[in-house]
């Protein structure tokens, strides 16, 4: 028989208010339905109202995690609008806590994966090491999250010797920490068996439902925008994009460790290059008509800001389409198939920003999606006989 | 005699149900935060509890959105009695940035009565720790 | 005389107060066990070393208002907290630890009391079936068939690995088990396979980590427990806290030879071997990740029930060539 | 390939039914009218490979509604723009050609009461339950009562 289980608004599973409702068959999942809005805050509606420095506060407080990519590209975009180029040491700078952000944001996902599989110490273990990062975005902009370092035509707080020695030192216990993560993440009999061969995305359904950031690359799609569309810094310094063909959430843990390790050495390589020179140069207080489009690479995903702008110091339309949403249709694909115990893992496998995509509506099931989608009778058929496709599990290491 | 026992072992042993009205989440990772091994909330016996059946002190952050509202409350009146609110963050104190949008309450004492109130965007760890327990002392 | 032994043995000392006193503090050193392998402090500011934190917990639930939920039929719901904690503190009774002469088996240690001390270890996870099963809460629902799926995992190699030692020794006295492998300690070493595979199906009855799917708190929420609140979920705690102790009990008189020497000396052993016991439990829930349910019961059958039939035959096999 | 050949092909391709303008490096902007929207999006996907739709904005411009398209490809970033009379604000759903963007339709929806014509799933996402019918924030002429603030025991 079918149960309908509601899991959320509130969840411990999850970190934010976001309802999931499934209809199950013993312990697999045959449908699965997200409604959103409990987090919907009306931003666009209040970024009409406050000029372009404000709505740079705004901005950083659509989502806790991932603060300064918003205000980023949001910058980014407005200094297209004005025509003003910001100066190099400034966008150094500006790049070095944006990748700071992103191995914070890693470090805390690889944690929450732990958790969610039941693996706590190794969510004692990697949070603990998370706040070295957490001390050195401090000693940078003074706040643990939301660190304002950001502003129209550059950078607020210059960076001097004594805090780049002690970047340098905490990355290099970092790389050494995650490694040994790397190890964990991949070899944990324990951990493997929870995470192997479960939320599976195909690459063609990745690329079907418009995947973005880890969970499309670990379904073996290069999609970065730091390489396509390289805004200031990236097509300057060598790195590669990390990507994994396992298609499943331990594909996402390796992809995203690698990409820890991919920052470490652009962070090296940064401060290494770091040119002199101020850190702002003045802005404007109102911007010429126009749009523009600005892209970013969020630890989560490709960031879209669209604005357009009325010549007035107010923006006349705000758009901001965060990397979450991207990923939810992705979602409602990954759970069809899942057991009920890999609802949480599947979940918290694209690393849900909640509070970024509040704006997303979600996919109700394979009937009203489109033909890509199969029907809901042939899903019921292929959830039911589970075991059939079980040879998934035997391409992934299964160690029992 | 029995209600100092009482008391004294509802200072010592407060278990927390987090709860998330809204929030931008920086102030629920903070409070993630102080379970971990720098900040470690176990040591004056805080454990992150699942269930409001078994809570005694509600943290909840985040502007309280429309939608939020009344699934709040139902929590609210699940948790067993002696319950406290403590609201973290800046969001939950008064709306912060999203003061005035068409779909906020704007904070938790519109919604819920609120015992203690940790400022701070978001409210650093060792804050809230500090919240909880000066809630406790105040028993 | 007797009769105030027998007072004495049923309130005192493996009775009652000593399992409230030992359970509390068997939580304690676990949760302190499993805060340190985190690198973390674990409880320390409520009493010395934050060892009355059990108990603040406990009184604390009992101090609080306890919620029925009207869906829930009422008396089983209220009944069934009192009767797991009956149930765990009988078993407890039948220790070998004190008050037992070898010669003549009294109430206190009869042959066969192995056999009835598993079956009222195995009742508690039926308690717990029923707990979810009445509290009609979807969550508890789920919980409560975990709770039943992972019965027949890990029953049947439990059951193997405690009873090989038994058959060696040739008796179904726990007792003269005891005695046995007190004056042959050699023949421990056969039992070890049988140590691990109980240790393992012990922390599967026990609801740990690697095995505590029905209460899982980032599934099922609450699990079992989900509707639970004040007076009744501080029995279940302490029932589950008993439940470890007693276990750990049962294991240590199994595999490691006992609690020789009188009330004193073997009281000493008792507590240093069930500590011993409790801190693998600790150790293998700080190491391992939380499986699925389908994942548990595979294991149980390709690999604990092999493992446990191989110590029947590896003790059959030293029982022949003994004799 | 640069921008320049990816205009001269479009033009080549789609002809009049396209005004293209490039402000910025990899910034594609294509106006066309509404009732082609769905054949030049499936040549763009067949001919192009433009398969991946970042999202959807809607604009509200007073006498119409402008809905821009934003697709992006490894090389560019093509906007494909479309306006809408703000009496019959109604457009085709190109979710049959690309699953994704059932997502960013139910907003615009929701957002500016555009009515998205053949979306397999209508549902109201983003607004509360209980948000009045024919309410559209995100439109300009929209104004609404901020909640009254009352401080929990005292002066309001």
């Amino acid at each position: 028989m079918s149960f309908n289980i509601p899991i959320g608004p509130q969840h411990p599973a999850l970190k934010e208010p976001i309802s999931l409702r499934m209809t199950i068959e013993g312990e697999v999942i045959t449908d699965a339905d997200i409604r959103l809005g409990y987090n919907h805050r009306g931003i666009e509606k209040l970024a009409e109202e406050r000029n372009w420095i404000q709505n740079i506060y705004l901005m950083e407080r659509i989502c806790g995690i991932c603060s300064h990519s918003h205000a980023t590209c949001y910058v980014q975009a407005v200094e297209r609008l004005m025509e003003i180029a910001p100066p190099k040491r400034g966008m150094y700078i500006r790049y070095l806590v944006s990748e700071l952000e992103r191995i914070h944001s890693h470090l805390l996902w690889l944690g929450v994966a732990g958790h969610e599989a039941g693996f706590d110490s190794f969510f004692m273990y990697v949070w603990r090491d998370r706040e070295i990062v957490m001390d050195l975005l401090e000693m940078v902009s003074g706040n643990r999250v939301h660190y304002a370092i950001n502003t129209v035509g550059g950078v607020r707080r210059d960076l001097d010797e004594t805090q780049k020695a002690r970047i340098l030192d905490g990355i290099a216990t970092l790389r050494k920490r995650s490694e040994y993560y790397l190890h964990i993440g991949a070899n944990e009999p324990s951990f493997v068996a929870r995470i192997a061969g479960v939320g599976l995305l195909p690459k063609e359904q990745a690329v079907a439902l418009c995947a973005v950031g880890p969970t499309a690359r670990a379904s073996g799609w290069d999609r970065d925008v730091r390489k396509e569309d390289p805004y200031a810094v990236y097509d300057e310094l060598e790195w590669q994009v990390a990507t994994a063909d396992t298609c499943d959430v331990l594909g996402r843990v390796v992809v995203r460790i690698k990409e820890l390790l991919e920052s470490y050495n652009m962070i090296e390589q940064m401060i290494k290059k770091l040119p002199a020179g101020d850190i702002a140069v003045r802005a404007p207080r109102k911007a010429k008509p126009g749009e523009t489009v600005s892209r970013y690479e969020a630890p989560r995903g490709e960031n879209i800001h669209y604005i357009k702008a009325n010549g007035t110091e107010k923006p006349e339309r705000l758009k901001v389409r965060a990397p979450t949403l991207g990923n939810y249709a992705a979602t409602v694909f990954m759970l069809k198939k899942g057991f009920v115990a890999d609802i949480p893992l599947i979940f918290a496998a694209i690393d849900p920003c909640i509070c970024c995509a509040e704006r997303v509506v979600t996919l109700v099931d394979g009937r009203s999606g489109a033909s890509s989608l199969v029907s809901l009778s042939d899903l019921r058929r292929r959830a039911l006989d589970r075991p059939a496709n079980a040879l998934v599990k035997g391409k992934a290491e299964w160690p029992f | 005699m029995l209600d100092k026992l009482a008391r004294w072992s509802r200072i010592k042993s407060p278990w927390i149900l987090h709860l998330n009205s809204g929030a931008c989440n920086a102030c629920d990772i903070e409070i993630v935060d102080a379970l971990t091994p720098r900040f470690d909330v176990e040591r004056f016996g805080i454990i992150l509890r699942a269930t409001p059946r078994h809570a005694d002190v509600i943290i909840a952050t985040g502007p309280v959105t429309r939608q939020m509202k009344d699934r709040i409350i139902r929590i609210y009146e699940q948790t067993p009695n002696p319950k406290f609110v403590i609201a973290v963050g800046a969001c939950a104190m008064a709306g912060c940035v999203y003061r005035g949008a068409y779909n906020v309450m704007g904070g938790l004492d519109q919604v819920i009565p609120v015992d203690m109130y940790v400022p701070g965007c978001p409210a650093r760890p060792d804050a809230i720790i500090d919240g909880v327990v000066k809630l406790l002392g105040k028993l | 005389m007797a009769v105030l032994r027998t007072l004495l043995y049923l309130l005192v000392y493996p009775g009652l107060l000593f399992l409230f006193v030992y359970g509390t503090f068997s939580e304690w050193y676990d949760r302190k066990v499993y805060a340190r392998l985190q690198n973390r402090m674990g409880p320390t500011h409520t009493g010395r070393f934050g060892l009355l934190q059990p108990v603040a917990d406990f009184f604390k639930l009992m101090a609080k208002e306890d919620v029925v939920p009207d869906a829930a039929d009422k008396g089983l719901f209220n009944a069934l907290p009192a009767f797991g904690l009956a149930v765990v503190a009988t078993s407890g009774l039948l220790l070998p630890v004190w008050n037992f002469s070898l010669a003549a088996p009294g109430w206190t240690s009869f042959s066969g009391d192995i056999i009835v001390m598993l079956y009222l270890l195995s009742l508690p996870t039926l308690v717990l079936f029923l707990a979810a099963w009445s509290s009609t809460n979807l969550f508890s629902t789920i919980g409560g068939a975990r709770v039943l799926t992972m019965l027949f995992g890990y029953e049947v190699p439990l059951f193997l690995a405690v009873l090989s030692p038994a058959v060696l020794a040739g008796s179904w006295r726990l007792a003269e088990i005891a005695a046995f492998y007190q004056q042959r300690p050699a023949l421990l070493l056969v039992n070890v396979l049988g140590f691990l595979v109980a240790l393992v199906a012990v922390q599967a009855k026990l609801e740990r980590t690697p095995f505590d799917i029905p209460h899982a708190e980032t599934e099922i929420v609450g699990g079992t427990f989900t509707e639970y609140s004040g007076k009744k979920l501080a029995l279940f705690r302490l029932t589950t806290d008993i439940e470890m102790v007693v276990a750990s009990g049962l294991l240590a008189t199994v595999f490691l030879g006992g609690f020789p020497g009188g009330a004193l000396l073997g009281f000493a052993s008792f507590v240093i071997k069930t500590l011993f016991i409790i801190f693998l439990l600790s150790l293998i829930r700080a190491l391992t990740s939380r499986i699925r349910i389908d994942q548990v019961v595979s294991f149980a059958w390709r690999v604990l029930a092999p493992l446990a039939v191989l110590q029947l035959l590896a003790t059959i096999l030293v029982k022949g060539f003994l004799s | 390939m640069t921008d320049a050949e990816l205009i001269a092909k479009l033009q080549a391709d789609l002809g009049g039914r396209i005004e293209i303008d490039n402000p910025g490096p990899r910034r594609l902007f294509l106006k066309i009218a509404a009732p082609d929207l769905v054949p030049v999006v499936t040549r763009l996907r067949d001919a192009f490979g433009v398969v991946f739709l970042s999202t959807i904005s809607g604009l509200d411009l007073g006498a119409t509604f402008e809905i821009i398209y934003h697709f992006s490809t490894p090389t560019q970033d093509l906007n494909v723009r479309t306006e809408v009379p703000r009496e019959a604000p109604r457009v085709a759903s190109i979710t049959p050609l690309i699953p994704g963007a059932i997502l960013y339709e139910r907003e615009i929806q929701d957002m500016f009461g555009i009515v998205v014509e053949g979306i397999p799933d209508g549902r109201p996402l983003l607004l509360p339950d209980d948000w009045p019918a024919g309410q559209f924030p995100l439109r300009k002429d929209w104004h609404y009562d901020r909640p009254v603030e009352v401080i929990p025991g005292g002066e309001s």
